[in-house]
């Protein structure tokens, strides 16, 4: 407590100096500060941002804030700096300080100012001190957020007055997160950074670990022990979590798999087509996606979050249509010829590339992800990602939906009967071209809804499909051909194999890996996971 | 013995195949090398070396029928014996180069050179000379064939399972070979060679000689794979790809059957491939990718399978209308192939040469007709 | 009433029935006997519409039959049993029979007890995959089959190959019991002499693809009806 | 006809690479047509003989030697990948005709018969990494790549670099994928915990192609923000980003020769030509489409001072030859075959264009790595009298071939 | 135990097998003498078929012993085509014959010579195999369709050719399963007569549920239920068993 005054001595010296130091202004007046960016080089423009940041000014955020994102401008009349916005071919200038109106002026008018990432994180530290008393609790946590990820000692008297107001716990807890961060930076005595280090070990994670390895060359020797004592218990529980990390990775490239694979398994596994038009279908649904999202963003901006929405049925429609179209025009000639459908499907997927190299060209196209599919949340000591986590309860309700299809519906029962024996289904009274159409256009529409979450994950190209079809049927035919719970727990398996294999030996040697047991385990079960045992298969 | 095994192996279609090929062998090189380039019947040099290749696809396809065609094995991954024989070769032809590569190292190739090897990999010992590598393409794929069949064929493994299989054999072997680790050259494969046996890769001569050769070899494994199939063993073959059960019943050890017939189809393969690699001067990884070894599947079904002259037809099709529509109309010749394929599943199910096999036949019937025949009197056409 | 008249069947070139004409009346078992590979199963399967007929009508009740496909004149009352079963063999028990559900109205989606009761052992096979049944099993599947459709004619290829003797019993029983209970038409491919002689009101012959004999049961007796049985 | 002179495009128009080279192929297009606006060369107009090799690497070949011997044609503008410039140089070589290669490539490579007119590693790889060093202090290096021989060599340099810069072993972690990979959940925490040592760290990206979208989406997801750990890419362009939403990706970096965004008269004019040509304002143009551009224009001045299409003559004729690029200056083909660039650093922004964060002065493409042991000694000068692409300064002799 | 077997050609003890926990024997025990022509019957779904699985190699047993040649062999360690080359041939229920080979070349793949892969790529077809073949033909009257494909045979005339490749194979064992499905009367008694002919040179266990056939061969009747022999004898014995009655025969 009794160091306060000097600290406070401290800052306005710096102040002072700072002022000495800004070549052409007033250290202390932002104006003049945020004007000397307008011409600064990369190296001048930390200086002023930390500058600014010293300056304790909240009206300078919001000018940090468009500077961080590129919307601070000079014009190139009088080197005055604006925050500018886009308007129609020009743009609104802005007041930095003020965030008064400062008229409009044409794109050739203003210059940008250039920003790179030291910039950024020297902006983000210095918004970080100046926003840590703001009346918004967001703006309070985001800014101790950024406190902590960039410590300095200089923050640490901010912190403090800040935590003393504190009343939100959560807020509170990250600020002393932020000033553990800083603390150990600082020139405080060894019992207050060994309190420090002791809050660091419990905010735990990889950042953590971060944090106290960057802090370690400068501590005290004293704390040495402490410091490592603390790496290594955070190390300790992240081994425990990276193993369950790890199963979620394997289940996640599992599940996607299992999207990839899905349809194929009724196109293939129910109906027996060799089906190499199936990535396509994938295909298909994904360029589906794409087409929706033109739409809304040119028609109904608002509406993006719910383009995966209303991207689902229509891919399903979509691809279904194509595959009624390529059953009716292809497939119904060659029922009982099992291997000529290789044949027939290998040109109409040629075909369908080529048209949509055509259509769309041979580019990706850009499918964007809702807010919902984007980030990440802490589960545990692990990361789980929005997109992913959606991709794999998604993959798995689809899943369950054709389960109860095929095993509870009249129509899934007819399926079945018309793949075993068309000719005794129709005298049955079944319909079987309609039941072959159907089955196939399903199995169509389904890879077509993988497609659609496969857009958030991967390329929309005309290749996306190629690059699935080779593990799709890898996957149906590992988990035993038929078998909609083979194809489930074959790619959960071969996921989960593969992401254990993946940190040991690398991605590659894992994915030749992954072949090889896949060929020895067929030598096992040569009907794979989930045979169909019985006289009828084996005769 | 072994005389009868191979003249029975020359039946009609068979010796007319026979015969086109040896004459090709003859004249193409004699035109490319005796005519000179205005004469109109002159086969200028690309062209040869085009058709070569085809050749080279032609007994992969081959390859592949007898395996599929009469054994029921649909090998999604005969890409992969083929590019290890074209790699046997590839290895021989970069240690021709010796010292004259771009590092002028006298032992190591220039991958590895420049990835900074300080000596040759044990595998690659041998390959300097020709007689070995030679060897090496048949005994490298057919190795491969023999310990991957034993499993799988003592497993009964069937099916779409050993068709997958074979697939998943021939992509690990693409990822592997991609890795420059492994010591084949990464991605970049084997390439710029300089002369084999003394001779100038690069000479029409040379060319000549391949491509008289690939014609050659084409014929022998044709007449080889047709002596197969018209053997008693041929008939046995038939039999495990329509009831492999009853074969075993009567006494078939329909594992050593399969096991042999995917050997020696696996060494064709590997010839092809050490064949193709000197013509058209590169091998690498690309060779093992799957889609590459579907396209011979289909080849072989647009030539029409199970007719061991169909599979070479259809090779030198595809891949010659590749050649013509990739110039003619590169940005749509994935419609014109893509289609190709559709309608001839559709109106040519059994491949060109089953199909026209099959209408000869009708007519044939058709006009044994005219004598109204009982079903259950006296013998009747096939089909 | 069914009524074939004057078919022709071709396999390719071969012909397999050449003017063949049968009747197959309301509430009467029409049996059809011949040697192996006279035709039989090829009037069935030109019935059934599981093989083109190249000349010649088939009607049921007045109404033609010809160019209908085989689910068509499932849903006309045509049921189908036929040679080798054909049971699906991944199918359990339960769902081969309601496979017979297709041509039915939703109120009618049900299987009719007579078929427990005929056939006690699907009773206690409900679960059992269709294609591990022994083959006898199998058979009695196939015939209750066709019975959920709840066909107006019956077509039955051969019903009693590999059967044990007090099923064939039963079947027998049952196809009697179908003609009184229901007035279906019954028409019955048989090799089995025994079996027509006591279920069949009326008797077709065939021989090389053609009928060449015709009467009651009785006439089975016949020395010229003896003649085409024969080897 | 007698009138017209023949070009080869030999860009893959399908299969896997067509995405990145099809656009090479329109490119071409509108520069043979600007061309034949200007009258052509030599006073006959140019005529486009495209072919599609179909990213196959022996249809490379065969499509080159038909081109070559079947379609007479004076000079081919083509490949992509390294595997297919492989396959095509003994074609060139043996058939004695020209390649214009617009692609950076790993280097250790000289052909009398190739002009190489993309980058070499040292054209953008070191002056990436220069970048991050000093600019941004990185201290800990991440060496990410698609595994084959491209990322392999240039991460041999950039390791024998950076170790000769004092970068110790353990700061710098090689990880390889394979082709087309797509989940990138587990490497990119391991990039993460990498990074979490209390060392700047960056990420050397040599990954290749289709396998970036999902890198950058999960890098995006897992919340790596380029402040926190920035990714530098060799492979990732405009034409890449198009198809990635790019907000989470802000600062990430790229180094190449050449950016849309390079504020240059000559570039404001290349990009409505191609805007014009395309019928679309929104196509990007990218650095490969810039080497095609130099190389074309640098085939047309030497054919001109040669005044013929001979090969001989105008492999005589083109070293030397200096052609405007499209960042302002002038890029000059060198003895080597290679050719003189600046060497550019772009940040991603939002809209999906790279902000120049900083400018090299002209650097000389160097065909054998000076940090490569076996390299560092050879030269290549493809003038006469020496005439070699692979000459020993230390034994004084040429490697090998040339002569 | 195993003395027991010495001079039976086959000797099956408890033998049980059962597939998903039904048991489909239940402690067969059975024996066959060399030359001994047997008939079986018993319900559908008593175990008759399984119980050539077994005996062939296609279906291995839970427990239980199987013999061949006096005890010598130990059938549940060998495979379907070692059992075949020791000897034993089987006719299926469903009949299964090569589709796309002519009726000729079925019965030259049946005939019983070294079946080694060498072996057949060098096989000539010698004129005592062809006489042999005619012979079979001439037996099985399928004389006037020997060039014709196998798939376009009616299903009686597939058994009558399947039951020539038995004869081909020339067993020491044939296991017939159901010969006369689909015949008519009198194509059953020829073949109650070829049956006999052949059982003079070698052992034949034949399934069937034709009474008049089984009558017709004369021999002794084994009578399966529910996996294990429910009795044993001559057909009169069994026929008027009132278990047999009452499981099989009906009334
Ligand atoms: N799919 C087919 N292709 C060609 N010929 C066939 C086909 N099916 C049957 N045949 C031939 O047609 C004729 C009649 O056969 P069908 O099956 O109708 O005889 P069947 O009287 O039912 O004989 P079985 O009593 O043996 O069942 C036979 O000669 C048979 O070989
Ligand atoms: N693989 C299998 N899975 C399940 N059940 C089976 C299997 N194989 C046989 N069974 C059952 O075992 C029992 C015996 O069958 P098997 O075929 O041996 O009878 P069978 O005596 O030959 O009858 P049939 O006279 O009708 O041919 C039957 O109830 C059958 O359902
Ligand atoms: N040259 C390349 N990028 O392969
Ligand atoms: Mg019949
Ligand atoms: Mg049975």
């Amino acid at each position: 407590m009794y160091l306060r005054p000097v600290r406070i001595l401290a800052i306005l010296l710096g102040l002072i100096l700072g002022f000495a130091t800004a070549a052409s202004s007033a250290a202390d007046d932002p104006a003049a500060l945020i004007k000397a960016l307008g011409t600064a080089n990369f190296e001048q423009a930390e200086a002023i941002i930390a500058d600014l940041g010293k300056t304790g000014d909240t009206r300078i955020v919001p000018a940090l804030e468009a500077f961080a994102a590129g919307d601070l401008y000079v014009r190139k009349s009088d080197s005055q700096v604006f925050i500018a916005k886009a308007a129609g071919s020009g743009f609104t200038l802005i007041d930095p300080v003020t965030g008064a109106s400062a008229g409009e002026a044409p794109k050739s008018a203003i210059t940008k100012i250039k920003i790179n990432n030291s910039l950024r994180r020297a902006i983000s530290s210095a918004q970080g001190g100046l926003t840590l008393l703001s009346p918004d609790k967001v703006v309070r946590l985001q800014a101790a957020d950024s406190v902590l990820k960039s410590p300095s000692a200089e923050n640490l008297e901010l912190l403090e007055a800040a935590l003393a107001k504190e009343t939100d716990r959560a807020v509170k807890l990250r600020m002393e997160q932020a000033r553990a961060v800083s603390l150990l930076s600082s020139d405080r005595p060894v019992d207050q950074k060994r309190a420090a280090i002791a809050t660091l070990q419990s905010l735990g994670g990889r950042d953590a670990i971060g944090i106290l390895m960057t802090a370690a060359p400068t501590l005290d020797p004293a704390l040495k022990g402490d410091l490592d004592a603390a790496i290594k218990k955070i190390e300790g529980t992240l081994a425990l979590w990276d193993a369950a990390q790890n199963i979620w990775y394997g289940l996640s490239l599992g599940s996607v798999l299992l999207l990839a694979a899905i349809g194929l398994s009724i196109t293939f596994g129910v109906m027996g087509i060799i089906n190499m038009a199936h990535g396509e279908m994938v295909m298909l649904g994904a360029y589906s996606t794409f087409v929706v999202q033109e739409i809304i963003r040119t028609k109904f901006p608002g509406a993006f979050d719910y383009s995966l929405a209303i991207a689902l049925p229509v891919a399903f429609v979509v691809t279904g249509a194509a595959g009624l179209i390529i059953e009716r025009g292809v497939i119904r000639f060659l029922y009982g010829r099992p291997l000529e459908t290789l044949l027939a499907t290998w040109g109409v997927s040629l075909v369908l590339q080529q048209l949509v190299r055509s259509i769309f060209g041979p580019t990706n196209r850009e499918v964007g992800n809702p807010s919902w599919m984007s980030g990440s949340f802490p589960l545990g000591g692990m990361q789980v990602t929005w997109n992913r986590m959606w991709i794999v309860l998604f993959s798995l309700t689809i899943f369950l939906g054709l389960l109860l299809l095929m095993k509870r519906s009249f129509f899934g029962l007819m399926m079945r009967a018309v793949t075993q024996n068309r000719r005794m289904a129709s005298s049955m009274g079944i319909r079987t071209p309609w039941v072959d159409a159907f089955t196939f256009a399903l199995g169509s529409g389904i890879a077509g809804i993988a497609g659609v979450a496969l857009s958030q994950i991967d390329n929309v190209s005309p290749n996306l499909g190629q690059s699935y079809i080779i593990d799709s049927f890898m996957v149906v035919v590992f988990g035993g051909v038929g078998n909609l719970w083979g194809t489930l727990v074959g790619a959960l398996t071969l996921g989960v194999l593969n992401k254990f294999l993946e940190p040991w030996v690398g991605a590659v040697l894992g994915k030749i890996l992954v072949l090889v047991l896949i060929i020895l385990f067929i030598q096992k079960r040569p009907r794979g996971l989930f045979a169909l045992k019985g006289r009828a298969i084996e005769a | 013995m072994i005389t009868s095994f191979f003249l029975r192996a020359l039946e009609g279609r068979i010796v007319a195949m026979v015969a086109v090929l040896l004459g090709f062998a003859v004249l193409v090189p004699m035109s490319n090398l005796l005519l000179g380039p205005d004469n109109p019947l002159h086969v200028p040099t690309y062209v040869m070396s085009l058709l070569g290749k085809y050749l080279c696809y032609a007994l992969l396809a081959l390859a592949l029928d007898l395996v599929w065609g009469y054994c029921g094995i649909l090998s999604l991954g005969h890409g992969a014996f083929f590019s290890l024989g074209g790699y046997a070769m590839g290895m021989y032809l970069m240690r021709q180069i010796g010292s004259r590569g771009v590092y002028g190292d006298p032992i190591l190739p220039d991958f590895m050179v420049f990835l900074n090897w300080k000596q040759l990999p044990w595998f690659w010992y041998g390959f300097d000379m020709f007689w070995f590598a030679a060897l090496m393409v048949l005994v490298v794929p057919g190795l491969l064939a023999f310990v991957f069949g034993w499993f799988a064929f003592r497993s009964r493994v069937n099916g779409v399972y050993l068709s997958i299989i074979t697939q998943a054999m021939t992509y690990a072997l693409l990822l592997a070979f991609f890795r420059n680790d492994m010591g084949f050259g990464g991605n970049n494969g084997l390439t710029d060679y300089k002369d084999i046996l003394g001779f100038s890769v690069q000479s029409d001569g040379t060319r000549s000689v391949l491509f008289a050769l690939s014609a050659i070899m084409l014929a022998l494994c044709l007449i080889l794979a047709s002596a197969i199939v018209r053997s008693k063993f041929g008939k046995v073959l038939l039999g495990v790809r329509d009831a492999e059960s009853r074969v075993r019943f009567l006494g078939f050890r329909v594992e050593n059957i399969k096991l042999f017939t995917f050997v020696v189809s696996a060494m064709m393969a590997g010839i092809a491939g050490a064949l193709f690699v000197p013509q058209v001067g590169i091998i690498n990884p690309g060779e093992f990718a799957p889609a590459n070894s579907i396209e011979v599947v289909i080849w072989t079904a647009v030539g029409g399978r199970s007719t061991l002259i169909g599979p070479i037809i259809g090779a030198v099709l595809v891949n010659g209308g590749k050649t013509i529509f990739t110039g003619v109309f590169p940005e749509f010749w994935l419609f014109a192939l893509g289609g190709l394929f559709v309608l001839v599943t559709l109106f040519l199910p059994k491949g060109i040469v089953g199909t026209v096999a099959q209408a000869l036949a009708k007519r044939r019937a058709a006009q044994a007709a005219e004598t109204p025949t009982h079903l259950n009197g006296k013998p009747q056409a096939a089909e | 009433m069914l009524t074939v008249n004057n078919v022709n069947l071709h396999y390719g070139a071969a012909q397999a029935l050449r003017g063949v004409s049968v009747n197959a009346p309301m509430g009467k078992i029409t049996c059809v006997l011949g040697r192996n590979g006279v035709g039989k199963s090829s009037l069935l399967r030109a019935i059934t519409g599981q093989h083109p007929v190249s000349a010649g009508t088939i009607a049921f009740e007045g109404e033609s039959l010809n160019g209908l496909a085989p689910y068509n004149r499932a849903k006309l009352g045509i049921g189908y049993v036929p040679q080798g079963r054909e049971i699906f063999p991944l199918l359990t028990v339960q769902e081969n029979l309601e496979t017979g559900y297709a041509p039915l109205a939703r109120k009618d989606r049900f299987i009719p007890d007579d078929i427990f009761s005929l056939f006690p052992v699907l009773q206690s096979m409900l679960g059992r995959r269709g294609g591990d049944l022994s083959g006898g099993q199998q058979q009695q599947l196939a015939i209750g089959r066709a019975m959920v459709t709840r066909p107006k004619v019956l077509v039955l290829d051969e019903p009693t190959e590999g059967i044990q003797p007090s099923i064939i019993k039963d079947i027998g029983r049952a196809i009697r019991y179908l003609r009184d209970s229901t007035g279906m038409a019954i028409l019955l491919v048989e090799q089995y002499l025994d079996f027509c002689r006591e279920l069949a009101d009326h008797v077709y012959i065939m021989d090389r693809g053609e009928i060449v004999h015709e009467g009651g049961a009785e006439t089975l007796d016949t020395a010229e009806a003896r003649r085409h049985l024969t080897v | 006809a007698e009138d017209t002179i023949k070009i080869g495009v030999l860009h893959s128009l399908s299969g896997t690479m067509a995405i990145s080279e099809t656009t090479l192929k329109d490119v071409m297009l509108m520069l043979v047509a600007e061309q034949n606006k200007k009258g052509g060369v030599l006073g006959k107009k140019l005529e486009a003989v495209v072919v599609d090799p179909a990213s196959n690497w022996p249809l490379f070949a065969e499509k080159a030697r038909e081109l070559i011997s079947k379609d007479k044609v004076a000079a081919v503008f083509g490949c992509w990948t390294s595997s297919s410039r492989k396959s095509v140089l003994p074609v060139f070589e043996e058939l004695n005709s020209l390649l214009f290669y617009p692609v950076q490539y790993e280097g250790e490579e000289s052909s009398r018969n190739i002009i190489y007119t993309g980058a070499a590693p040292n054209q953008q790889a070191i002056p990436a990494v220069d970048y991050l060093m000093n600019s941004e202090g990185v201290q800990r290096w991440v060496l990410e790549g698609t595994d084959y021989v491209y990322p392999q060599t240039t991460n041999k340099i950039l390791k024998a670099y950076l170790m000769s810069k004092g970068v110790k072993e353990a700061d710098i972690m090689i990880n390889y994928t394979p082709f087309g990979f797509s989940d990138w959940q587990t490497e990119v925490s391991k990039i993460k915990s990498f990074g979490s040592a209390g060392k700047k760290t960056a990420v050397v990206s040599t990954i290749n192609g289709d396998a970036n979208v999902p890198f950058y989406k999960e890098l995006g997801n897992q919340g790596i923000k380029a402040q926190d750990i920035p990714v530098v890419a060799f492979s990732v362009g405009e034409e890449e980003l198009a198809g990635i939403d790019t907000k989470p990706l802000v600062g990430h970096l790229a180094a190449w020769n050449y950016f849309q965004s390079v504020d240059a008269p000559v570039n404001a004019e290349f990009i409505k030509t191609w805007h014009a040509f395309t019928k679309n304002d929104k196509r990007v143009t990218n650095d490969p489409m810039e080497a095609a551009y130099i190389g074309f224009n640098a085939w047309v001045k030497a054919v001109e001072a040669a005044g013929t299409t001979d090969t001989d003559k105008v492999i005589d004729s083109i070293v030397g030859v200096s052609v405007p690029n499209l960042s302002g200056g002038y890029s000059t083909v060198m003895p080597n075959h290679h050719i003189t660039k600046p060497v550019l650093i772009g940040e991603i922004q939002a809209n999906g264009q790279f902000d120049i964060v900083q400018q090299t002065p002209q650097v000389v493409g160097d065909e054998w790595s000076d940090y490569l042991p076996d390299s560092k000694d050879l030269i290549s000068d493809w003038r006469k009298p020496m005439s070699c692409g692979n000459f020993n300064v230390k034994t004084g002799k040429c490697g090998g071939k040339g002569s | 135990m195993i003395d027991k077997t010495t001079n039976s050609l086959l000797y099956l003890n408890g033998v049980s097998v059962s597939f998903d926990g039904f048991k489909a024997l239940n402690s067969l025990s059975f024996t066959v003498e060399p030359g001994e022509l047997r008939a079986i019957i018993g319900p559908n779904g008593a175990g008759k078929t399984t119980m050539m699985d077994i005996i062939t190699g296609k279906t291995r047993p839970d427990s239980g012993d199987v013999y061949f040649d006096g005890g010598k062999i130990d059938l549940t360690k060998k495979d379907e085509a070692e059992i075949a080359q020791l000897g034993i041939g089987r006719k299926f229920q469903k009949p299964t014959v090569f589709e796309s080979h002519t009726v000729w070349d079925n019965l030259e793949l049946a005939l019983n010579r070294n079946r080694g892969v060498f072996a057949t790529l060098f096989y000539r077809l010698s004129a005592e195999d062809k006489n042999r073949i005619e012979e079979i033909l001439t037996t099985v009257r399928l004389t006037h369709r020997r060039d014709e494909l196998a798939a376009n045979l009616s299903h009686g005339q597939k058994q009558w050719l399947e039951i020539g490749m038995l004869l081909a194979q020339e067993p020491k064992l044939l296991l017939v399963d159901e010969p006369v499905a689909g015949m008519t009367d009198a194509e059953t008694a020829e073949t109650a007569i070829l049956l006999r002919e052949i059982a003079k040179t070698r052992s034949v266990v034949v399934v069937e549920h034709d009474m008049g056939f089984i009558r017709d061969l004369g021999v002794k009747v084994t009578c399966l239920a529910e996996g294990s022999v429910l009795a044993e004898g001559s057909i009169d014995f069994v026929s008027s068993d009132p278990k047999v009655i009452e499981n099989y025969l009906g009334r």
